[in-house]
């Protein structure tokens, strides 16, 4: 009797479901996934090559270009890493300024998380339901800095602008519509019962696989393990805020998703616990104007959306940095595709796509 | 009032072609074409309505206007733009496909689609062909839009229109099966398969709905399997497999898919409204309002499906349709035959 | 304006009367008939002739439904549309997707052997069978559908319940163990 | 809260580890390893010393000679840690390699996570890493040539595409 064969499936790089260009190589029978192979690069910009020929201060922009769906967060990971290595004292109104729009970009991302789970299921109008309520971040921060995609908000040394009355006023707003529009998602959403069964049980990663992967951010909190640099380092002002690190139990897309979607209203927490204790004074610190920070290196970490975000920097004393290196959670996360595709069917792997969450612009940099 | 019915307007163009041609036997003949010019018409001003109904209810499930430039501020001539803009795409041919079949696929996709209406009783006494076996004749047509979805899968040369291609013989015919239990059951009670005989016994007594609410429900969900629509789209899944079988097709050809799933949409929701929701009677107005409203009231409720749920698996799809939907649908007729018995020796 | 409807009624009813002395109705008919019967045979035909395994099973289907075709002509339109789910629904359609799923390298020439020798062999195996048929049709005096039956549908309905309840039945459980056996085949397969 | 790794740590590890240097002036001194003894080191490191994560590997291009970078963390308390933010120790080891031909085996025998950055330094910086299971270029495409985070890195000319006009010359 002839057997069976397998077959090579290209997903990719141009398909509505990979998130960007990102290209995975099935090898299925029927049905089922053997094996899957994520192929990167198509959008490989040679961030890091670019950063060695700018100043400190103009390498800021670029890492908005790395992770474009919380840029804020970005800022802050290569800010945070240049202080570090020049040793500026930042204030502590830019802290709390800092760590606002964090948090209000880690909602916006996870917002477009939950949407583009939705559309990969199918639920198309769940995407524009979360993107509806996006907006009001990005018109909170329109309104702090002038830019809804690329901020370059967080400078070296503080922030950009003092934040308005108008803007914390707004954002108080916000904080109280987060449970209104989430209560929202949970009827279209998690309490549907096709959506409950797609992702319930599929893609399950054992504490031990995520470990052996290196997954950072929701992808290991999801496996049960409380892993958020947030609180493990416990830097800039996080310490002084009340919030819980969201874990999941099995580690199976339902999880991933369930810890997103609870880590909003932890990032909620957080932001109104700052705007309440928002303290006065400078909201920057004074920084040379060109700034050489002695020689030396230094690997400075933050919680990115998405996970650990690491910047490694080498200063040879001059104005430029001598290598910069980019620890991009997405990056890292991808090691663990394959675990999460195999001995799962075509359907279950737009759900691991898109429950890994990775960003192109920073897993090709 | 009585005017307005869709008989008494086939009446008056009988009336006007005997005065032109002056012949009965010929005038038979012309109305039987103009009968197919209707089912035609129905079919491509469903495709205009439906097209322009899903971009706006669609919208209003997901807080947005829809089409709100092209033709005034409802963005009425939406579909005429829609579809010149498919009249002017460019027919690209994927390279290394089976060409004639590739070719014959939409076109063949769309004579079982078009080919039922036919079979629809859309007011009284306005059917083109009132078969006696007619929810037979009418389950086995529409049957025939497999193969064309398969050749359109196999011949594009294209993974993601093969996988598209199997899961619709799949689908389709695990579905196909509840569909027929879930309609035995009125024809049970009717006893007779003939269309205006299902319709007129609603007349007598209750739409089936009431009666046959279980069977009522199955079918629904085999229909909404049945015209790949959300949650079963499994077949042109566009997240998974682009555009299963459709993949490759662009411009006219693609079109013809288009029109084919609208005339699909258009044909279940007549097909439930004959079957369950008493076909074209209602009190007061016309029957023919009667029809159409119900028909739209069904179109709208398979597109707040669409706009409401993700879409399933596939294997949950097919384990749902065999684990769950025939046995029910069994049951329901084995109830639905000793409650036949048991009226009919009451009576 | 007047004069014009009568010239096209004059041309109308001259049209007919011709029509009439030609037999036209009976012509019509058989002309539908031959259309339908030559769909169907030239189809077949074609099955045998196509160099591409996949356009001969497609060719397979149209001959069945060709057949499904004549049946509603002829009045029977209920072995017409068992005609059409049976073949043309289910049949054919995993003949088809058989065929589709098995890799050839070329699809091209997937046809069985062309040699003369299997050609000849083919043609006779198939004249012997067409020379049986025909005989045994020929020999068989059809008999008229008795009126008794009345509408087909119900007269089947009630033979096929009542007097020929056994075979039906039988039959019936022949599909189902031959439907389980191509499973626990098709499930061995899978797994080695 | 994250800290360094404590000085007497580092002497246990010096102890242990007879080639491994590091200097004493520094706050945050990174350990200098031979390449030959990486894999003892960090099996070490994994096993008696806790540092159970490998977050960060990459390279530095220094003229005349490559540094492997990697930055191990030891989380005490990986499974019981809910809300006490708590002891986070680090530590920096580097392997410096010759320019001409750096050859390093690879640490996915130990840090499985390591599979992806160190692809992504063989693709970028050029370092040949031994025992790697699929050591393939994984940002840029296979047929590029050179490695560009390298100093001495040129971008080479694009190449010469005729234009294609209409009339087809």
């Amino acid at each position: 009797m002839a057997g069976t064969e397998t077959y090579t499936l290209n997903m990719g790089p141009q398909h509505p479901s990979t998130h960007g260009v990102l290209r995975v190589q099935l090898e299925l029978d029927g049905e089922n996934i053997l094996s899957a192979k994520p192929i990167m690069g198509y959008l490989h910009r040679g961030i890091e090559k670019l950063l060695e020929s700018r100043t400190y201060v103009q390498g800021v922009p670029y890492t908005d270009r790395l992770d474009y769906v919380s840029s804020m967060n970005n800022n802050f990971g290569f800010c945070r890493a240049v202080e570090e290595l020049a040793g500026i004292e930042v204030p502590e109104r830019a802290e709390y300024i800092r760590v606002i729009v964090a948090e209000l970009n880690r909602i916006a991302s996870h917002l477009v998380f939950i949407g583009s789970l939705a559309i990969d299921l199918g639920a198309s109008t769940g995407m524009l339901y979360t993107f509806r309520d996006r907006e009001e971040i990005l018109d909170l921060f329109n309104l702090v800095c002038g830019a809804r995609m690329t901020f370059h908000y967080i400078r070296v040394g503080g922030v950009n602008r003092d934040v308005q009355p108008e803007f914390i006023e707004k954002t108080y707003k916000f904080l109280e519509h987060v449970p209104v529009f989430m209560e929202e998602y949970k009827k279209i959403l998690l309490g549907n019962e096709i959506f409950m069964s797609r992702l319930k049980g599929i893609s399950k990663m054992s504490k031990e696989t995520a470990l052996s992967h290196n997954m950072t951010g929701p992808n290991i909190r999801a496996t049960g393990i409380p892993y958020d640099i947030r609180k493990v380092d416990g830097y800039s002002v996080y310490p002084r805020f009340d919030f819980n690190v969201v874990t999941g139990k099995n580690g199976d897309n339902w999880d991933r998703f369930n810890v997103r979607y609870n880590e909003i209203f932890e990032s909620a927490k957080i932001v109104r616990q700052a705007l309440d204790g928002l303290p006065e004074g400078p909201f920057m610190a004074k920084v040379p104007k060109v700034l050489r920070p002695p020689k030396g290196e230094v690997f400075s970490r933050t919680e990115g959306t998405r996970g650990e975000l690491g910047f490694y920097i080498v200063s040879d004393g001059s104005t430029k940095p001598y290598r910069v290196h980019i620890r991009r959670p997405s990056f890292v996360n991808m090691q663990g595709l394959n675990d999460m595709c195999r001995g799962y069917l075509i359907g279950d792997s737009v759900a691991a796509f898109s429950a890994i969450d990775p960003l192109m612009g920073e897993v090709d940099c | 009032m009585e005017n307005l019915t869709v008989g008494a307007a086939a009446e008056w163009i009988r009336s006007v072609i005997l005065l032109i041609l002056g012949n009965e036997l010929l005038t038979d003949v012309v109305m039987k074409f103009v009968g197919l010019g209707a089912c035609i018409g129905v079919i491509l001003t469903a495709a205009i309505v439906l097209t322009y109904a899903e971009r706006k209810v669609c919208a209003f499930m997901q807080v947005r206007l829809g089409p709100n430039r092209v033709g005034g501020r409802f963005g009425l001539l939406q579909p005429i733009a829609d579809m010149l803009k498919l009249m002017s795409k460019e027919d690209i041919i994927p390279d290394g496909c089976d060409r004639i079949v590739w070719a014959l696929s939409p076109m063949l996709l769309f004579v079982p689609s078009a080919l039922i209406y036919g079979l629809f009783p859309f007011d009284e006494g306005v059917v083109f062909a009132d078969v006696n076996v007619g929810v037979f004749l009418l389950l086995a047509i529409s049957s025939q839009s497999v193969l064309p979805f398969l050749m359109g899968g196999y011949a594009s040369n294209s993974k993601y229109a093969f996988i598209g291609g199997m899961r619709t013989v799949a689908q389709m015919l695990s579905y196909e099966a509840p569909m027929v239990f879930s309609l035995l059951g009125v024809v049970m009670i009717t006893g007779s398969m003939r269309m205006t005989d299902i319709v007129a016994a609603q007349a007598e007594n209750v739409w089936f709905v009431l009666l046959q609410p279980i069977a009522f429900i199955i079918f629904i969900i085999s229909a909404t399997a049945e015209t790949n629509r959300t949650p079963f789209d499994l077949v042109e899944d566009e997240s998974e497999i682009v555009a299963g079988p459709f993949a490759e097709y662009s411009g006219m050809r693609w079109a013809l898919f288009f029109l084919a799933e609208y005339a699909n949409l258009l044909s279940i929701s007549i097909l439930t409204t004959t079957f369950f929701l008493g076909g074209w009677h209602g009190p007061f107005l016309p029957g023919v309002f009667w029809f159409w409203m119900k028909v739209l009231f069904m179109v709208f409720v398979f597109m707040w499906f669409r706009w409401t749920f993700p879409r399933t698996r596939i294997d949950q799809m097919l384990s749902f349709s065999w684990k769950v939907l025939l046995p029910l649908a069994l049951v329901n007729m084995m109830f639905t035959g000793i409650g036949v018995y048991v009226w009919r020796s009451m009576m | 304006m007047n004069e014009l409807l009568k010239l096209v009624h004059g041309v109308v009813n001259w049209g007919m009367d011709t029509a009439e002395s030609m037999n036209a109705g009976v012509l019509i008919d058989a002309s539908v008939f031959y259309a339908l019967m030559w769909v169907s045979v030239l189809a077949a035909l074609g099955v045998v002739l196509c160099r591409n395994v996949v356009h001969s099973a497609l060719l397979l289907t149209a001959s069945f439904i060709g057949v499904g075709c004549l049946y509603i002509y002829m009045d029977s339109p209920f072995i017409g549309a068992v005609q059409f789910l049976v073949y043309g629904g289910a049949v054919a359609i995993l003949i088809v997707m058989a065929l589709m799923l098995t890799r050839r390298d070329d699809m091209a020439h997937s046809n069985l052997s062309r040699s003369l020798f299997c050609q000849a062999g083919a043609a006779v195996i198939s004249g012997a069978f067409f020379l049986c048929i025909s005989v045994a049709s020929l020999m068989t005096q059809f008999r008229e559908m008795s009126a008794e039956l009345g509408d087909s549908v119900t007269g089947l309905a009630d033979m096929m319940l009542t007097k020929y309840i056994l075979p039906f039945e039988v039959a019936a459980v022949l599909l189902l163990i031959a439907m389980i056996g191509a499973l626990v085949i098709a499930k061995g397969a899978h797994e080695s | 809260m994250k800290t360094y790794i404590g000085a007497d740590a580092l002497a246990l590890l010096k102890e242990k580890f007879h080639s491994v240097e590091y200097n004493t002036e520094e706050a945050k001194p990174a350990v200098y390893v031979p390449a030959d003894e990486l894999l003892q080191l960090l099996s070490f490191l994994r096993d008696e010393m806790g540092f159970t994560r490998m977050e960060n590997v990459t390279s530095v291009d220094y003229k005349t000679y490559f540094e492997m970078v990697y930055h191990l963390f030891a989380w005490k308390t990986l499974d019981t840690c809910q809300d006490v933010p708590d002891e986070n120790v680090w530590i920096t080891v580097k392997v410096k390699l010759d320019h001409e031909h750096p050859v390093i085996p690879s640490v996915t025998s130990v840090f499985s996570s390591a599979e992806f950055e160190e692809r992504e330094v063989f693709d970028l910086m050029g370092i040949d890493f031994t025992g790697h299971p699929d050591l393939r270029r994984i940002l840029l495409w296979e047929g590029f040539s050179g490695h560009p985070l390298r100093k001495d890195y040129k971008q080479a000319a694009p190449p010469f595409v005729e234009r294609i006009t209409r009339r087809g010359h």
